[in-house]
Formats: C-alpha cells, sequence, structure tokens
C-alpha cells in the first residue's frame, strides 16, 4: 500500500515536472531547427538563428533590458526594504492596511497599469519622463509589491532578541539594521530582488506603452518582430535570454542565497 | 519469567560516511523502564528513530515482540511515541488527539470517548477534552502527548526527552508521575534522554550511549556503582577521574599509582580488570570522607591527609576540593553537619574504602 | 516646482539631445522587410540630401502607435508616423494630429485627390494597398477572380479569417456587403451573412497576419484575404502563391505618414513628409516595396503597374468607405462580429 | 485602534516606534502615490467620461451591465481564472510538498524545475504551447498518427488551451506560497501521526491538508487574481474563439479606442479580484483561528 503511494506520487512528480519542462523543450528544439516554420523535432540541426543574435537590432535592446532590470531591481529592493521594515519590523500604526497597500499594483491588469502611467505622465506635463525613466519607474511599481512580500515574511520570522543583543552591546539604529537585520533578511531580499529582475526583464504589457523611440527592451522587440514573422530566430532569443536569466540567478545565487529560504530549516 | 519486548541485533545505522549507530545490540524486557541515556550525537535519537521505523537500519536486525520489522512502516508497529516538544496536532482538541489512534484503528465511537477518558484519567487531566493544545501549559500539553500515545494501548512507549521543555519543578514532578502510568499500565517505556538524573530516578535498566555504541548496560545501582568506562563514570553522577597504574599488593588487593607515582592508594581486587590493563581510577565523591565520620567503616581503608582549597555549599550538602598529598585534588561530598568545622586552609584526613577505588580499563 | 527633482533626469537629457547631435528626426514604422526597404530606398536619400539624422522606431502596430499618441496628447516622442487613413481622421478629429498645409508640404498638391480625401487634412497618403484573394497556385487549379471563391466547398476548412481586431476583417465584411447587394456602412446584413458562411469555412481567426501566412506557408490555408504589399512579399519569397485583385473590387489600405501635434522636430517631419511624396521616393518606394502609390503621376514598370494601384482608373474602381463613419459603427460591428460570425464558426 | 493591534508589548517602545516607523515608508509610498495611486485615480475618473467630451456620466457603466457580450467574458474570466487556481493548487501541491519535505540533492534541480517557467518569457511558454496544442501540433499529431483520432482535438483556442497556459505560468507561484505553509508543518506531527497508526493516506488527510489549508487558500488566490490580470496568454492560446476581461481591455484601448470603457472594464476587474482577496485574507484569519495555528 505504501510502496504503491510511493511510487504514485514519484509518477504525479515526474509528470508534473514534464508538464513544466515540456513546452521549454519544445522551443529549445524549435530554436535549432533550419526551416522558417516552428515545428516540433526539426530533421536538421542548426545554429545559425543563434548566430543571428550577435547583431544590433538583438543586441542593443538586449542591454537596454539589462540596464532596466538592474535598475529597477536594486531601486524595488531598497524601498521594498524600507516598506517591509516599517510594516513588518518596526509595525507601524496600520501596518496591515499598509501592508495591503503596498501589495496592491499585484491585483491591477498591467496594461490598465501601462495607460494610466502614460496618461498621468502626460497630464502633468512630464512627457520626458516617458521612455526609460518611466519605464523604471512603472516596473518599479510591478515589482515592488514582490520585494515588499519577500522581505516583509523574512523581517516578521526575525528574532527581535538579537536586536536587544545588539542594542545593549552599544549598536545604534544603523549599525543595528547594518550588521544584524540586513544579513539576517538577505536571502529574503535576495529572492524579491531576483523575482523583480526576471519580471522587469520579460515584461511587455507595460512596456509596449513606455518604451521610447529608438530604445526598445528585448521582449518588446520579440513582440514587434512577431507581428512580420515567425522564425526559430524568436525561439533563439527566447532560448539565449533564458540562459542569461538563469546566469543572473546563479549569480544572485551566490551572492545572497536565492533559494537559500526554501530550503529546509522552517524554524 | 520475563519476556523479551523488543530486541536488537547487531544494528548500525550510516549516513554517507557517518557512522551514527555502530552495532549495538540490545534486549529490552517486557513492562520494564528502559533509559537510553547518552550526550548529544550518541545516536540515541537514531536508535528511537530505528525502532519506531522512521529510519530503517543500514545492517543488523530489529525485532519486536519477536518479529522481524524490517519493512513494517511505523503504523504498523503499534508502539507509542512522545516527541520532546510533544508534535500535538494543533488543529484537535485534547479529546481528538488522545482519540487520534483508536480512530486510525478504526474503533467505534464509543470505544474510541471510553479510551480517551481512561488515557486522560491517567495522566490526570479529565475535564480539558474540549481545549486546544494552546490553551494549554507545557506540562498539560506533556500529558496530552502522553495521554494520545498511551491511549491505543501499545505494548511498548518510546519517549524521546519528553521532559526537556519543562522547567525544573514540573520535571521533578512529572518524573514521579510518569513512572506512576508506567506501573499502572505495565507497559514497556524506552526512556531517551540526555539528563542522568532523570534516568537514574525512574529506570529499571539505563543504557548509556556513546560515539553510536553501548558503553554499558545495567541497572541503574550497578552502573552509578560500577561504572565500566571513564566515560560512564564521569557521565554519571559527580566523580574523581584520575590517570592511574595498578600492580599486585598485599592481601589480594592492588596497589594503584596516581600523579606519576607520588600517591599511592590500594585498591580492592575486582575480578573483571587486569592489573596490566588498568588507566584510570574513579572515586565518587561521597566516598572521600573525613577520617573522623569514617571511624566507624567496618572495612579497609585508605588514609590520607589533605589541604582544603575550595569550598561549596549546596545546602544539604558541601563540596569540597582537597590537595592530598602527592598533589592530587579530590572533590569530596560531606553532609553539611560538618560544614562549620571546614574552610579554605584546613588540614584534614581523610578515609577512601578499598571498595570505593575503582578501577577502569578505558 | 514640486516637480523639480524629477524633471531633473529630463532636463539633462534634453540638454544632451539639443547639444549632442546634429538635427534628429525619429520616425515610427513597422519592423521586419518593411524596414530594410524605407531605410534604404527613403531614409539613407532624406538623411544625405538634408543632413538630418534619422532614428528609426519599429515600436508598436499602427494602433499601439495611435494610442500613444493618444495618451501622450500628441507628444508620443517620434515625429513622424506610419499610419493609417482611419487614425489619420481620428487625430485630425481630437486635434492629436499636424494638419498640412501646400505651403509646408508642396507634394501634396501631386496626390490624386480621390485619395487625398480619404485621408483628411493630417494624413499624407504615402502608399496604397488594397485587400486582395491570396491563394496557393499549387493547391487551387484555376486563379479566383471573385471573392465568392471564398465560399466554394472546396475550400472548405482550408481558408483563414482575422480577427475583427485586424482592419481587414471589417473591410473584408464591407466588400461581401457590397457584392451581395448591400453597401458599405448602412446595408451590411448582406456581408455579415457571407462572413457568417465564409466563417462556416475557416479553420479559424486569427490577429496577427504573421501567423496567417504561417498556415498559407505551411499548406494548411489555400485562400485567405491578405493586404497585397505583403501578398506580394510572400509571391517574391518564391512560395507557390499569388493573389488577385477580384472582380467585385476591394478597400484599400491607405498607408498615410502623420505628424502628432506636438512633435519634437516639427519641421524635419514635415520635410520627411514632403520628400517621401516626391515623384523619384514613390517611384523609389512603389518598386521597392511593391505597394500602390497615391499619385498618379509616377512611372513605373508594366509588371507593376499590373498589380498596383498606380493610375487614376484604378483609384477609382476601388471601394472606399466612409472611414470616419466606419470607425462610429466599429464598436457595433465587432459584437455583431462576435455573434454572427465568431459564432457561426463554432 | 491599529495603534494596539500593532504595538509591540514593553510599553516605552509602544510610543515611540510606530511613528519612527512610519519614516521608512515615505520613500516607497511617495513612488507608489505617484506612480500607482495617482494614475489610477485618473483611470478611475476616466471611466464615468463619455468617450467625447462633456459631464460625468454612468454611461459606460450601463453599457457593461446590459452587454451579454461583455457579461459573458467576464463569467469566463471567473471560470477561467477560478480552474487555474485549481489546477495549479492541485499541481503545486504534490511539488511544494517533495521541496517541503525532501533532503536529498535531487530537491535542488526539482526546486530550479518547478520555478523554471517563471524564468522564460512569456512568448517562449506560449510559443512551446501553441506547438504542442495547435491542430496540427504535437500532441494531435501524435494521436492521429497512432490512429486514436482521425479528426484533430480541439486543444487550443479554448478554454482548455488557455487553462494549460495559464497553469503552466503560475505555477511557480502556487509551489512558492505552499512551499512557505507546508514547511511550517513540524514534522514530527507526521511522525506522531504515523506511530500512531496513521497510514500515508490517512496521515495525508487528517494532519497535512488541514494544517496547509492556509497554503491552499493563498496558492488559489495567487491563481485566481494572476489568471484574471494575464494578457499574453489568453490571447496568444483563447485567440478570438476565448476572450477574457484582460484582451478585452486591451482591445478596447488599441482598437476601439474607447477608454472610458476599457477603464470600466479594468475597474469590474479591480474589484472582482479585490473581492476575490479580501474574501481570501478573511477566510485566511478565520481558518488560523479555527486551526489554532
Amino acid at each position: 500500500m505504501n510502496r504503491l503511494l510511493t511510487y504514485l506520487f514519484r509518477t504525479a512528480l515526474a509528470a508534473i515536472l514534464a508538464f513544466i519542462t515540456l513546452p521549454l523543450v519544445v522551443v529549445v528544439a524549435a530554436s535549432f531547427s533550419p526551416t522558417s516554420a516552428v515545428t516540433f523535432l526539426p530533421s536538421e540541426w542548426t545554429l545559425q538563428w543563434y548566430a543571428a543574435l550577435w547583431d544590433s537590432r538583438w543586441l542593443d535592446p538586449f542591454l537596454l533590458s539589462v540596464e532596466l532590470a538592474v535598475i529597477v531591481s536594486l531601486a524595488s529592493g531598497l524601498l521594498g526594504v524600507l516598506g517591509a521594515y516599517s510594516v513588518a519590523y518596526a509595525k507601524c500604526p496600520g501596518h496591515t492596511a499598509i501592508m495591503a497597500l503596498l501589495l496592491s499594483p499585484m491585483s491591477v491588469p498591467q496594461i490598465v497599469k501601462g495607460v494610466a502611467v502614460v496618461l498621468f505622465l502626460s497630464s502633468i506635463g512630464l512627457y520626458d519622463l516617458l521612455g526609460t525613466p518611466g519605464l523604471v519607474m512603472a516596473h518599479i511599481i510591478l515589482t515592488l509589491p514582490y520585494v515588499v512580500r519577500m522581505a516583509a515574511t523574512a523581517m516578521f520570522g526575525f528574532d527581535k532578541r538579537l536586536d536587544r543583543a545588539a542594542r545593549i552591546l552599544g549598536a545604534s539604529v544603523t549599525q543595528r539594521i547594518r550588521y544584524v537585520l540586513l544579513p539576517l533578511i538577505r536571502s529574503g531580499l535576495f529572492s524579491g530582488m531576483t523575482f523583480a529582475f526576471i519580471i522587469s526583464f520579460n515584461n511587455i504589457p507595460l512596456s509596449v506603452f513606455l518604451v521610447r523611440p529608438g530604445q526598445t527592451t528585448l521582449p518588446i522587440t520579440v513582440i514587434n518582430h512577431l507581428e512580420y514573422s515567425l522564425d526559430p530566430v524568436l525561439a533563439a532569443v527566447n532560448v539565449a535570454s533564458l540562459l542569461f536569466i538563469l546566469g543572473a540567478i546563479i549569480l544572485f545565487e551566490k551572492i545572497g542565497g536565492f533559494s537559500a529560504q526554501f530550503h529546509g530549516g522552517s524554524k | 519469567m520475563t519476556t523479551i519486548d523488543i530486541e536488537l541485533l547487531s544494528v548500525s545505522k550510516q549516513f554517507g560516511a557517518n557512522r551514527i549507530v555502530d552495532d549495538i545490540s540490545l534486549a529490552i524486557p517486557k513492562g520494564k523502564f528502559v533509559s537510553i541515556l547518552g550526550p548529544s550525537g550518541c545516536g540515541k535519537t537514531t536508535t528511537l528513530n530505528m525502532i519506531a521505523g522512521f529510519e530503517a537500519p543500514s545492517s543488523g536486525q530489529i525485532r519486536i515482540r519477536g518479529r522481524d520489522q524490517e519493512g513494517v512502516p511505523p503504523e504498523a508497529r503499534k508502539i507509542g511515541l512522545v516527541f520532546q516538544n510533544y508534535a500535538l496536532f494543533p488543529h484537535m482538541t485534547v479529546a481528538q488527539n488522545v482519540g487520534f489512534g483508536l480512530k486510525m484503528q478504526g474503533r467505534p465511537r464509543e470505544e474510541i470517548a471510553d479510551g480517551v477518558s481512561r488515557a486522560l484519567k491517567s495522566v490526570h487531566l479529565e475535564g480539558f477534552e474540549d481545549r486546544y493544545p494552546k490553551e494549554l501549559s507545557g506540562g498539560q500539553q506533556q500529558r496530552v502527548a502522553v495521554a494520545r500515545a498511551i491511549a491505543p494501548s501499545p505494548s511498548v512507549l518510546l519517549l524521546d526527552e519528553p521532559l526537556s521543555n519543562l522547567d525544573l519543578k514540573l520535571r521533578e514532578a512529572m518524573r514521579v508521575e510518569l513512572k506512576e502510568i508506567q506501573e499502572d499500565l505495565g507497559m514497556t517505556f524506552i526512556y531517551v534522554t540526555h539528563d542522568q538524573e532523570e534516568a537514574m530516578a525512574m529506570s529499571d535498566r539505563i543504557i548509556v550511549m556513546q560515539g553510536g555504541v553501548v558503553a554499558q548496560e545495567g541497572a541503574p545501582a550497578d552502573i552509578y556503582g560500577s561504572p565500566r568506562t571513564s566515560f560512564v563514570a564521569d557521565f554519571i553522577g559527580k566523580s574523581n577521574i584520575l590517570p592511574a597504574s595498578a600492580e599486585p599488593g598485599a592481601d589480594r588487593n592492588l596497589k594503584v599509582s596516581l600523579g606519576a607515582g607520588k600517591a599511592v592508594l590500594t585498591a580492592a581486587r575486582g575480578d573483571d580488570v587486569a592489573p596490566d590493563n588498568v588507566r584510570f581510577c574513579c572515586i565518587r565523591p561521597e566516598a572521600v570522607r573525613l577520617a573522623e565520620a569514617a571511624g566507624a567503616l567496618d572495612e579497609p581503608a585508605n588514609r590520607l591527609t589533605g589541604t582544603v582549597q575550595k569550598v561549596v555549599n549546596l545546602g544539604a550538602y558541601i563540596e569540597a576540593w582537597m590537595l592530598v598529598d602527592g598533589g592530587i585534588t579530590l572533590k569530596s561530598m560531606i553532609r553539611s553537619t560538618r560544614l562549620e568545622k571546614l574552610s579554605a586552609g584546613c588540614r584534614v584526613d581523610l578515609a577512601i574504602a578499598h571498595s570505593a577505588v575503582q578501577l577502569l580499563e578505558q | 516646482m514640486r516637480y523639480t527633482a524629477l524633471c531633473a533626469p529630463a532636463i539633462v537629457s534634453m540638454v544632451l539631445a539639443a547639444n549632442g547631435h546634429a538635427e534628429t528626426l525619429i520616425v515610427n514604422s513597422y519592423g521586419g522587410p518593411y524596414e530594410t526597404i524605407i531605410r534604404e530606398r527613403i531614409i539613407e536619400p532624406f538623411e544625405a540630401r538634408f543632413g538630418i539624422k534619422v532614428i528609426y522606431d519599429a515600436v508598436g502596430s499602427a494602433s499601439q502607435d495611435y494610442a500613444k499618441i493618444k495618451a501622450t496628447n500628441g507628444r508620443p516622442g517620434f515625429d513622424v508616423v506610419v499610419m493609417t487613413a482611419s487614425q489619420s481622421l481620428e487625430g485630425c478629429k481630437e486635434g492629436l494630429l499636424e494638419e498640412f498645409s501646400p505651403e509646408e508640404v508642396p507634394n501634396l498638391e501631386h496626390l490624386s485627390s480621390v485619395i487625398a480625401g480619404v485621408a483628411g487634412p493630417c494624413g499624407a497618403v504615402h502608399e496604397v494597398q488594397y485587400l486582395s484573394l491570396l491563394y496557393r497556385t499549387d493547391k487551387l487549379a484555376e486563379r479566383p477572380n471573385s471573392w465568392n471563391a471564398l465560399l466554394d466547398d472546396g475550400l472548405k476548412g482550408k481558408i483563414i479569417l482575422p480577427t475583427f481586431q485586424n482592419v481587414m476583417a471589417a473591410y473584408l465584411m464591407e466588400i461581401f456587403s457590397v457584392a451581395h447587394g448591400g453597401d458599405l456602412l448602412e446595408n451590411i446584413d448582406p456581408g455579415f451573412a457571407a462572413m457568417a458562411k465564409l466563417a462556416g469555412q475557416s479553420i479559424g481567426f486569427e490577429q496577427s497576419s504573421s501567423v496567417m501566412e504561417t498556415y498559407l506557408k505551411g499548406g494548411d490555408v489555400w485562400a485567405m484575404p491578405f493586404w497585397n504589399g505583403r501578398a506580394q512579399l510572400l509571391v517574391d519569397s518564391g512560395l507557390p502563391v499569388d493573389y488577385v485583385l477580384p472582380k467585385e473590387g476591394s478597400i484599400p489600405l491607405v498607408a498615410t505618414l502623420n505628424v502628432p501635434k506636438h512633435a519634437a522636430n516639427r519641421d524635419a517631419a514635415l520635410k520627411f513628409v514632403n520628400f517621401f511624396l516626391e515623384k523619384s521616393s514613390q517611384e523609389a518606394w512603389v518598386t521597392g516595396y511593391k505597394v500602390g502609390s497615391g499619385r498618379i503621376d509616377i512611372e513605373v514598370p508594366a509588371d507593376i503597374r499590373a498589380k498596383q494601384i498606380t493610375t487614376e482608373a484604378d483609384l477609382k474602381a476601388l471601394l472606399l468607405p466612409d472611414l470616419a463613419a466606419v470607425a462610429t459603427r466599429l464598436s457595433a460591428w465587432g459584437e455583431r462580429w462576435e455573434r454572427d460570425v465568431v459564432a457561426a464558426a463554432k | 485602534m491599529a495603534v494596539i493591534i500593532c504595538s509591540t508589548p514593553t510599553k516605552p517602545l509602544r510610543a515611540v516606534v510606530p511613528v519612527k516607523g512610519l519614516l521608512p515608508l515615505i520613500a516607497p509610498s511617495l513612488v507608489l502615490v505617484l506612480f500607482f495611486a495617482i494614475p489610477m485615480g485618473m483611470m478611475i475618473g476616466i471611466s464615468f467620461q463619455s468617450q467625447t467630451e462633456g459631464s460625468p456620466t454612468l454611461a459606460s457603466y450601463s453599457r457593461f451591465f446590459s452587454n451579454d457580450l461583455v457579461l459573458a467574458g467576464l463569467a469566463r474570466t471567473v471560470v477561467m481564472s477560478g480552474l487555474v487556481a485549481l489546477c495549479v493548487t492541485v499541481l503545486a501541491y504534490p511539488l511544494a510538498y517533495y521541496l517541503a519535505r525532501a533532503t536529498s540533492r535531487w530537491r535542488t534541480v526539482i526546486f530550479a524545475l518547478a520555478i523554471a517557467p517563471e524564468l522564460a518569457g512569456v512568448v517562449l511558454r506560449t510559443y512551446g504551447w501553441l506547438i504542442i496544442l495547435e491542430d496540427r501540433g504535437f500532441i494531435n499529431s501524435a494521436l492521429i498518427w497512432t490512429g486514436l483520432i482521425t479528426e484533430p482535438l480541439p486543444l487550443s483556442k479554448n478554454l482548455f488551451g488557455v487553462v494549460v497556459g495559464l497553469t503552466h505560468v503560475i505555477l511557480p507561484f502556487g509551489v512558492l506560497s505552499l512551499l512557505t505553509s507546508l514547511q511550517g508543518i513540524n514534522p514530527n506531527l507526521e511522525k506522531s501521526a504515523q506511530i500512531l497508526g496513521a497510514s500515508r493516506l490517512a496521515v495525508i488527510r487528517h494532519i497535512i491538508l488541514p494544517l496547509s489549508v492556509p497554503g491552499i487558500v493563498s496558492s488559489f488566490l495567487i491563481g485566481f487574481t494572476m489568471a484574471a490580470s494575464a494578457y499574453a496568454t489568453p490571447a496568444l492560446l483563447g485567440g478570438a474563439g476565448f476572450k477574457v476581461m484582460a484582451t478585452m481591455v486591451y482591445e478596447q484601448v488599441l482598437f476601439y479606442l474607447d477608454w472610458p470603457f476599457a477603464a470600466v472594464m479594468a475597474n469590474v476587474l479591480l474589484i472582482l479580484m479585490l473581492a476575490a482577496g479580501f474574501i481570501g485574507s478573511r477566510l485566511e484569519s478565520r481558518l488560523h483561528q479555527k486551526l489554532h495555528l
């Protein structure tokens, strides 16, 4: 009976993992297909689509996307820590309501946010913020809830006696934050920032309205290309950016331990 | 006639290259209170987990009521288990917690209710049926945990440091109670702990573990009175443990040299230690007596002179450190009635019975 | 002054823009093959003649571009944008687009008045395509010459339709309406009736032209409505396809150059519009991108003339709906499309 | 009221910390107000405008609630989001349970795989699914080849395709919220139940499931709200045959240019999600009390 259950459980796990990976595998396969039709299991293999990526029409948007994602993850990391500090650590007055407000952008469809931001900037005459600065701000709105949530979870679990211990040893507020709080919430913060990075890097619905002429992000370039042709270069772009993000995550993991907070030790 | 309830035959457990339990064999008699005692990391919890069936031995055999348990999952072993942190189900009432085991056996509702009230009665928690665990104190939670474990009437109850989360007073009260419950039910208790006092207070037998092996097994008094290794001597109670060597002396006694030969004591000859193998000598503090009080001793004793170095008052007793001839320091435990006579710097005459000088091989 | 801090980066970037470059112009248009041809045939000659640096922006479809102009109240960040006559009219009405004057864009005079009228005063027609019937030459026995060919039993499950959010859909409906005794605007019941039948033939609806293309390329679809400019690109790519302008006529896709009301580089933008409308530019564009022109005085090879709209007669043969009136009906038609056409496909 | 709830037990802190605690909020709230609250306020304002300039009107709202196509779209959105939330939770549960309990080195690999969909762009995921689900896609070709079917099964351009695609996209979020909850369950509770005679199935039914209900609720909630506001996946996998609120908002903004109506749709969607969030959080706190966690 138990052996059967274990077997069933393993089979279910394998099936779920197959469900997760199948579409990715299919696209990876398509990116090596020599014909322009996107097919599964191409009969021949080619790297031509990857070679085509080394071109400013893909590289420039890629660099902009990277720049954007870095700025957005850093900024929302900073803002997220501040917000989480007030809500989860200092437990300011009305912290539950404030937490709900900080998370509220999550429940607005992105296109509505995009149009709203453009409308707002235009209506107060800040046309020059459209483009990369506006894009940064809009992406921060998008990513902030994730960072706040993860940083707040880490801070809720923070043992306040540690703070008292540091205080009795003479540490000032800033020293306590710098040497006690931040190191202990680091993995929560970093996973929030990693999410921010990924979300910003892959975003389409908000960016469509905010990219500036001549400065386009990678996903927007992909979508535009899609209007004209549906060829494996798209698959190649996606596979390449997936690899890039994986690399970025490994880097984050090295710095901050992205998955650390999801590993064991629930005490 | 005592029957064997649980038997371990050459059981080992390895995690990677790490040998946590190394070839231990045990036989636990039915209806006894048996403690597995050892410092953290000695393999006692792993042993418990193997008996419970949460971990499979890497080699060897575990038998419960004579049956090999290989491949038998925990739920089919019909034993009870009490955890250190109680592990009460937070979403169930006391009654639901205690009745869980009976419910799992598919017993009818009346029988479950019956079993629950019987179990709660034996831990003196009648009237708490509808409370939730978090509404109870630590001691009450502990009793619920015990009640839950005994409700399905297992023949064996495993207890994994069940008292260590309680404060001292409560812990001492619970010791007595646990022992009473065990005797009332006639159940086999296997009690894992690192607290030697606890083990001494309750057990019929103690199994001392160290580094994955059984260091000594026996009745509490035997283990205390004649520890077989310096580890056991040190771990159980207080003792003076000194590097020593021995050679045959007069009257079938042994001559024991301490502190590089500067002090010599006489020890009664035991049968189990060859003089050449002696490495340590162990003297319990209460065996280091003041000579005047020892006058009445009807057995041969070593006589020494020493200087009191330090005195610590423990209430009923005092603990004193004496520097004796030959430059050796011995700890002594003396009844407080003689307190007024002792202070640092006093010269005192001491007596240590030959039989109290124990010789150890390791 | 509350916005000083926020404005600072903007001011810096404006200063940099003013000092760092010579005159620049931002042109928003399409990507893909379009981009290659417009760069070579129009933008590079323009840069050479006027010494103005053109930044090419391929982001967004015409409707996304228009939404952006609307949201920014005429300051979308680009100076010239390629849209269609419908958006030219709408933008003019809303005051979001620059009205062209003959003084600033003299070449407007040379456009056929028929077609210039369609786009209104804010749109400079630089290209005319028409809705053609694109088909696989290897699958269809004979060349179709009527839109009704799409309703043939032989094409059941072998055609594909655009979704209503692709403007081809509304135009196709109007064409069928006219072909079946209705008109372009009021009496469109015959059009929807025909579309419902067509939906029964169709394997489905696709929003994106490129996805529609893949069905044709893969041979799952043998015929479909398609803008003839892109149809020609497919023909040139060597696929066994061809396209016709069926006898019932067709509705044109009148592509326009527009300048948003508050374009940063207005003068250069107007120069660019005028340049694109010059005879030589129009000839270069028509022969390069294989489309029709609103200028009827251009000289192009006979094979192109045969397939493209290049003459007054060609223009007069087209069905020209009142786009402003169509715009007000679009929403109602969209709902009717859901009820009559999409439902019929299931 | 709020002060009482959130203040720390020691008295001196009560007076000082909460007010000081508000200071760090200045920067994030400034950003939120400027780039979220005010713009959203403007969107709400727009929903009361008529398409041509004029005085405030409820015309777009009455149009919304009297139009059967729009209401059908709303119903589709709710059904789709509910199904996605269900599928996400059901599929995420075994994964999260495995991740919460496993100690082997496979754990890291499986964790990476579980969040992999999130790393890939939406185009990659959706086109992957198209290739698999299309009429001439992987599954249909395979089934036709084996002779099980002669006509392709309708796997895309309908509810099924959208639910599959969205479940795939949202699964990582479900896994993360369930993981947090499952990791909070003391493994000794499972051992206790087992030693009391509960089979693996009984342990799941009586211990794991009831104790992870808060995680299930939050996973369901995340699934619902994310599905309801997703645009790209329903657009590409649902197409003309399966329109939901998000795609309809997009059409109104870009194609019909009826922004007041788009704003009404967006607001209704927003209210739907806020309602779901409210019910969910109420349920969660009720459960916390009820389960005595």
